[in-house]
């Protein structure tokens, strides 16, 4: 089953001929790939297809292949289970929230890098650091930043004049706000990345040609720069949202999802239903619908991509 | 672009950006001040910026099991503290997965790659297939990957997450190397190929010695993406293999969060070589992560 | 049997058909030049020809064998590619030394062989160098090195000498020549220039839209022109071709169009007659033929306007209005034409030049 | 009163003098061309008539005003670039419409301008069409109704035709040339081409390293070039230019070329000793054989255009262009050819400069 063994390691009873035969040269070199993602990929999904179905508990003591089947009952569990509603609509509140902010951070930012000034670079490579921290340490940051008795309270005494010692991340209403902030912090920089490469490459001849015409900055910027700039906005919004929306690092570190179920997103949901309750059925269920979500948006997606890539 | 700003605008633009330059590297600054700040600092109120008496001893405790025990010891009570081992397990551990499946997916991912661009195996949709697989949530497939692993006996073990490790960043080696190769004009290799060399051979001999800085780079990027790799570590070990990531996230947990400096101290360590390549392969970070899309 | 042979090569990209059904037969040591616009297919030919694209019908068959399935290292040709494609990790050397590689010829004959060549290109100061620093024609003579060091069944050179200085360019084609004769190799020579293909080839093939327009001597592609697209391509500025009406009036044929009527002599009636003609139909005149003169004479009856006159030096090219037509004339220099001003004009149609309206292709001559 | 007069403009880039010294006055509705190589300075001369690079010394005036200080929105400048800087993204209504929206025109007069302007170029079927999806000739024209749409008082053109192929360019020369002349659109127009430069414009100025070597009419630079620079750079085929040794006294000068040959002329004021001779290729006359006078060269190549042919011939060490009627010739056969005194330019070989076309005269 691992890769290795079916590279073109060819198995004994096919000559090196014959399998050069078989198959052709160039689908040959793309098969370790190919079967690497399929075992990791594709078995465990046709796996989850049978499971969602069951409500295989692995504490039950049987075989996940016997287990019993209890058909669709999974699926309207989940529909009627708040817990998971209201994980998919948290999470995608975090996606809308932190893409906005992300976004119009980023432009913002970006647009006072067009011109060259001196330490420019250095300002880039200071602003893109925490992209490159380990998600799991920038949470933990944030952890401690948002600790009752951390910097941030302590700033905000500093800025009300009074103590200020409040537990974020124990407080069921803003918990998912240093969450959030910790997400907007490490990954607006990479959205600031997208949109500068993006605006460093628009044609500057266009930009000088509206400029000759007498269009005021605003007026260049709405007609001529943000059009240009669509498919790469629409790119790095994508592949950013796809990214929150799979977010569990920091939920994890920061709250597990608590206090109660109030900072839980699809993943911390699935997480915990899996590796806390042992609900392995019931979250196989789960897991497929955002799988069938996921494709859906990925094919549309992939589209887009495919027609910028020409 | 514009000719030239105000004053005012000037100003307002530089303050702008030294705000951003603040709050980028603030947490990161905590993050390193705390690590060395000793254990009555850790919560003082107000803060402590910059220690006055910096100490080593966090970093001690992370990496020598000794200091630990012996801190444990005198904490007991205040601060509920039982990780065991040391850190060098766990950047062992760490360094042998990463690397393999480094290696693993940068290798598969280059012949993948060639066969997509010289030899359009599979049609224009192929390579999108691969891209799917890094839009999975990867917590859906963690769970029949669980059930998976267990009956193969590949929970807990190196090979088990390096297998996880190399599909989950295909995709990146894939269609990075992919716009690297598609920079290289086809006629080299074609030149290659009617001068009498065979298909393999004339794109490791005249195009890979173009791309390897490329390819290189892909590298480093999987790297960090296999260093910096949270769920699978947590889900699908128990205990025997322990990347860096799952230590930080054991400091955390072991405490409730209280072992300030002891977590600091770790994730200073761990993140610091991710940091590094990072910085070294800056240029190439936005082809990465929009998946080629945006090119320098 | 001739060296080459391409019978209804298709080449099909995403629906698009590339090559479309391309035949054609090149004589050993014969020197062809395709030309065509940019996208006519030109290159995507060579590079079926080479094996580097799979035909999608019909067959290549070179000195003989049917190679249409060989992979390229198989096919014993060379290709000089439009962008050189020299490799760029290798010196001057290591390329022109690259098709030796792969065949067992023994290391001291590499060198001498190399050496030779490079003296004959003069380019042995760049053995020892990198490619990126050598200048576009340096390029240009190391390239065609690696493509002659290893004599194949058949030479294919792909717009080898655009973005290359005039002076530069007239010296390679002079040695492209000498190559031909001496080393007696076939040669296909694409082109995009079709001046230079006129110059240098043994005949030309015109190539647009996947299709071999026309094949023939030069002078046969420039005087009797197959079709519409040839007689328009070949030759600057391009023909004027002109829709008229073929009118018999008591006897004596002539051509009519709004503003002109243009009687064919007497003599030429006969020939006219056994063509067959349509009354609607259209004729091409080179504007090197066309006549002008500031006053009417004979020879320039017909009244025109002149749109505009472009004084080259050598030469000028004077843009006519006459009728509904918009005709261009070539006229030797310091003429005193002058814009928005009237000329007279004299046109000769000739009978190989008359063509059909509908599917521009020019009508055969009588035998 | 001149449109446009540049009065001793210079620029430097990095120690480097990229214009020196230039002077040049444009009359209202007059076409211009900046002709020269690359690194001229035609085209820094050109960033600093639209205002974005600034001289460092000199004026620059538009109907007597100087403009130097406005920026190049407010110099009613029109610009159209080698790359032509279609707004991609937008239609080419919108494109045509950007500048009169800028001017804060009103919406129905927006669209009657547009609509006539997009009739007089030829581009009606294409407003719906998105800047991104046109051709490269298409992209010209929008290009250019852009710009003339805000009717400019003095419209730039920076090597429109570059981008595109060699039989569009000689269509397009002409009808620029009828726009220009309905329109009395003053033009200054930068390329490198000299066909260009000299079937399109009133005046050429020629430039090289920074300053004009030549302002004239195109006849009188092809005929009168001012010295061995313009003679080469202007004509196409380009000039020949070969040795010749000049004696000279009081009464004649004697020119001998290579080969044998020699042209006398009535006295020039030129030193004696080694000068060049230049000779246009269609002014080199093929004689049937050997006779006086003539000298005799190899042929090596034939360009074949058809109409005509340019024979390459090796002379004095080199290849020698002669334009001369299509006949069967064969690679290696000797031609035999004949200078006319007349249809020569001598020069000098110090100075490099053309000496004093009338004076050369047949003689005996």
């Amino acid at each position: 089953m691992a890769a290795q063994a079916r590279s073109p390691a060819i198995p004994r009873f096919v000559t090196a001929r014959a399998f050069r035969k078989l198959v052709p040269f160039n689908v040959a070199i793309a098969l370790p790939a190919q079967l690497t993602v399929l075992t990791v990929v594709l078995v465990p999904t046709l796996i989850v297809v049978w499971l969602s179905l069951t409500d295989w508990q692995p504490t039950e003591g049987i075989p996940w292949y016997r287990a019993d089947l209890v058909w669709f009952w999974n699926y309207y569990d989940l529909f009627h289970d708040a817990r998971f509603v209201a994980a998919v609509a948290r999470t995608l509140l975090v996606v809308v929230a932190c893409m906005a902010a992300e976004f119009l951070l980023a432009m913002g930012l970006a647009l006072l890098f067009l011109d060259d000034w001196p330490w420019r670079k250095i300002a880039v490579s200071i602003i893109i650091l925490p992209m490159m921290v380990v998600s799991v340490d920038a949470a933990n940051a944030f952890f401690m930043l948002f600790n009752d008795r951390g910097p941030i309270n302590y700033l905000i005494s500093l800025i009300i004049g009074r103590p200020f010692e409040f537990a974020w991340l124990s407080d069921p209403t803003w918990a998912l706000l240093p969450i959030m902030l910790s997400e907007i912090w490490q990954w607006t920089p990479l959205m600031f990345l997208l949109v500068l490469t993006g605006l460093m490459n628009l044609p500057e001849n266009q930009i000088r040609a509206a400029y000759v015409l007498g269009a005021s900055r605003t007026r260049i910027f709405l007609r001529v720069m943000l059009p240009l700039l669509m498919p790469v906005i629409i790119i790095a919004l994508l592949v950013r949202s796809i990214e929150t929306f799979k977010i569990f690092d920091p939920v994890y570190i920061l709250t597990r999802g608590g206090p109660g179920a109030a900072t839980e997103t699809i993943s911390m949901f699935m997480y915990n239903g899996a590796f806390v309750y042992f609900r392995i059925g019931y979250i196989a269920a789960a897991a497929l619908m955002i799988l069938v979500v996921v494709i859906a948006i990925c094919f549309a997606l992939s589209r887009l991509l495919q027609r910028h890539h020409r | 672009m514009f000719g030239a700003d105000k004053a005012w605008v000037r100003w307002l633009k530089r303050t702008t950006v030294c705000i951003a330059i603040v709050i980028a590297s603030f947490p990161i600054f905590w993050l390193i001040s705390t690590s060395f700040k000793p254990v009555d600092e850790w919560q003082k109120f107000p803060p402590v910026w910059i220690s006055s008496q910096p100490t080593l001893q966090n970093y001690r405790i992370v990496f020598a099991p000794k200091a630990a025990q012996e801190f444990a010891a005198k904490q007991q009570g205040a601060i509920g503290y039982k990780v065991s081992g040391s850190a060098w397990k766990a950047f062992g551990d760490s360094a042998i997965i990463a690397t393999a499946a480094t290696v693993l997916s940068v290798l598969f991912g280059t012949l993948a790659a060639y066969s997509i661009v010289r030899f359009h195996t599979g049609g224009d949709s192929y390579p999108f297939q691969f891209l799917t697989v890094r839009m999975f949530p990867p917590i859906a497939v963690v769970v029949p990957m669980v059930v998976l692993f267990s009956m193969l006996r590949l929970s807990d073990t190196y090979f088990g997450l390096i297998l996880a490790y190399t599909a989950f960043t295909l995709p990146f080696s894939i269609w990075m190397i992919r716009s690297f190769i598609e920079e290289v004009p086809e006629e080299l290799e074609g030149a290659a190929l009617i001068y009498g060399m065979r298909p393999l051979h004339a794109f490791l001999k005249v195009t890979f010695p173009l791309i390897q800085g490329g390819v290189l780079a892909t590298a480093l990027f999987v790297f960090i993406l296999n260093w910096s790799e949270f769920l699978f570590a947590l889900t699908l070990t128990t205990g025997h293999v322990v990347t860096v990531t799952l230590q930080v996230a054991n400091y955390v947990s072991a405490s409730s969060g209280k072992l300030y400096g002891v977590q600091a101290a770790m994730g200073t360590v761990s993140t610091l070589p991710v940091i590094f390549f990072g910085y070294i392969i800056q240029r190439h970070l936005v082809r990465g992560l929009s998946f080629g899309a945006i090119k320098r | 049997m001739s060296a080459v042979a391409l019978e209804r090569l298709r080449k099909v990209f995403n629906k698009t058909t590339a090559l479309d059904d391309v035949s054609l037969a090149i004589g050993t040591g014969e020197f062809l030049c395709v030309v065509g616009r940019t996208n006519a297919g030109k290159s995507t030919l060579l590079k079926t020809i080479a094996g580097l694209y799979r035909a999608d019908g019909g067959r290549v068959i070179i000195g003989g064998r049917d190679l249409t399935l060989l992979p390229p290292h198989k096919r014993r040709v060379s290709l000089l590619f439009q962008n050189i494609a020299l490799f760029p990790t290798m010196t001057g050397y290591e390329n022109i030394a690259f098709p030796l590689r792969t065949t067992n010829v023994a290391g001291d004959a590499v060198e001498r062989r190399v050496r030779s060549i490079a003296q004959m290109l003069k380019v042995e100061h760049l053995l020892d160098r990198l490619p990126r620093t050598f200048s576009g024609g340096e390029r240009q003579r190391v390239a065609i090195g690696r493509a002659i060091i290893q004599p194949g069944d058949l030479l294919m050179l792909d717009e080898p000498l655009t973005n290359l200085d005039a002076s530069i360019r007239i010296r390679l084609r002079i040695e492209f020549k000498k190559l031909h004769r001496e080393f007696a190799q076939t040669i296909i020579y694409v082109t995009h220039d079709q001046v230079e293909a006129m110059s240098l080839s043994d005949r030309v093939a015109v190539l647009d839209g996947g299709r071999i327009q026309q094949i023939g001597s030069p002078d046969e592609v420039y005087h009797r022109p197959v079709n519409r697209f040839v007689a328009e391509f070949i030759g600057s500025p391009p023909m004027n071709i002109i829709d008229a009406e073929l009118s018999q009036a008591d006897g004596r044929l002539a051509l009519i169009g709004t503003g002109f009527s243009l009687p064919v002599e007497e003599s030429e009636g006969q020939r006219w007659r056994q063509m067959q003609l349509p009354r609607q139909l259209a004729f091409g005149v080179r504007p090197e033929r066309v006549i002008v003169a500031p006053g009417p004479t004979n020879d320039a009856p017909i009244g025109a306007n002149i749109l505009w006159v472009e004084h080259l030096g050598n030469r000028s090219i004077v843009a006519l209005r006459m009728g509904d037509v918009t005709l261009t004339a070539v006229v030797p220099p310091n003429r005193p034409l002058n814009a928005d001003r009237r000329a007279w004009v004299g046109l000769r149609p000739e009978p190989q030049h008359l063509l059909s309206r509908e599917t521009g292709v020019f009508f055969p001559l009588a035998a | 009163m001149s449109k446009l007069t540049l009065s001793r403009i210079s620029k430097r880039f990095s120690g480097r003098d990229a214009v020196r010294d230039l002077s040049l006055a444009l009359d209202r509705g007059e076409f211009l061309s900046l002709l020269g190589p690359s690194g001229c300075g035609k085209s820094t001369t050109l960033g600093m008539i639209a205002g974005f690079i600034a001289p460092d010394a000199g004026d620059i005036l538009i109907d007597g005003n100087r403009i130097n200080d406005l920026s190049p929105q407010q110099r009613r400048i029109g610009l159209v670039l080698q790359d032509y800087a279609v707004f991609t993204s937008l239609t080419v209504r919108a494109n045509l419409s950007f500048g009169l929206e800028v001017k804060g025109l009103k919406r129905g007069k927006r669209r009657q301008a547009v609509d006539e302007l997009a009739r007089q170029l030829d581009l009606s079927d294409l407003l719906d069409r998105r800047g991104g999806s046109l051709n490269m000739s298409e992209m010209q024209r929008v290009a250019l109704a852009r710009t003339l749409a805000t009717e400019p008082e003095l419209l730039l053109l920076d090597e429109p035709m570059s981008n595109l192929d060699a039989e569009t360019r000689a269509r397009l020369r002409g009808e620029l040339r009828q726009l220009q002349k309905s329109l009395a659109q003053t033009v200054l127009y930068v390329t490198h081409d000299q066909a260009e430069a000299l079937s399109m414009s009133d005046r050429v100025a020629v430039m090289r390293d920074g300053e004009i070597v030549q302002l004239a009419t195109p006849h009188d630079i092809y005929h009168r070039p001012a010295n061995r620079f313009v003679a080469e750079f202007i004509g196409d085929p380009p000039l020949n230019v070969i040795p010749c040794d000049v004696a000279t006294d009081a009464a004649a000068t004697a020119i001998a070329l290579p080969g044998g040959a020699v042209l006398r002329s009535s006295a020039l004021p030129i030193a004696p000793g080694r000068h060049w001779l230049g000779v246009r290729p269609h002014d080199v006359e093929l004689v049937a054989t050997a006779s006086p006078g003539a000298v005799q060269a190899p042929l090596r190549f034939v360009e074949n255009f058809g109409a005509r042919h340019v024979l390459h011939a090796e002379y004095a060490s080199d290849l020698l262009r002669i334009e001369a009627v299509p006949a069967a010739r064969s690679i290696g056969e000797m031609l035999h050819l004949r200078f006319t005194a007349d249809r020569v330019l001598l020069i000098d070989r110090s100075s490099e400069r053309v000496v004093p076309f009338r004076q050369l005269e047949a003689a005996a």
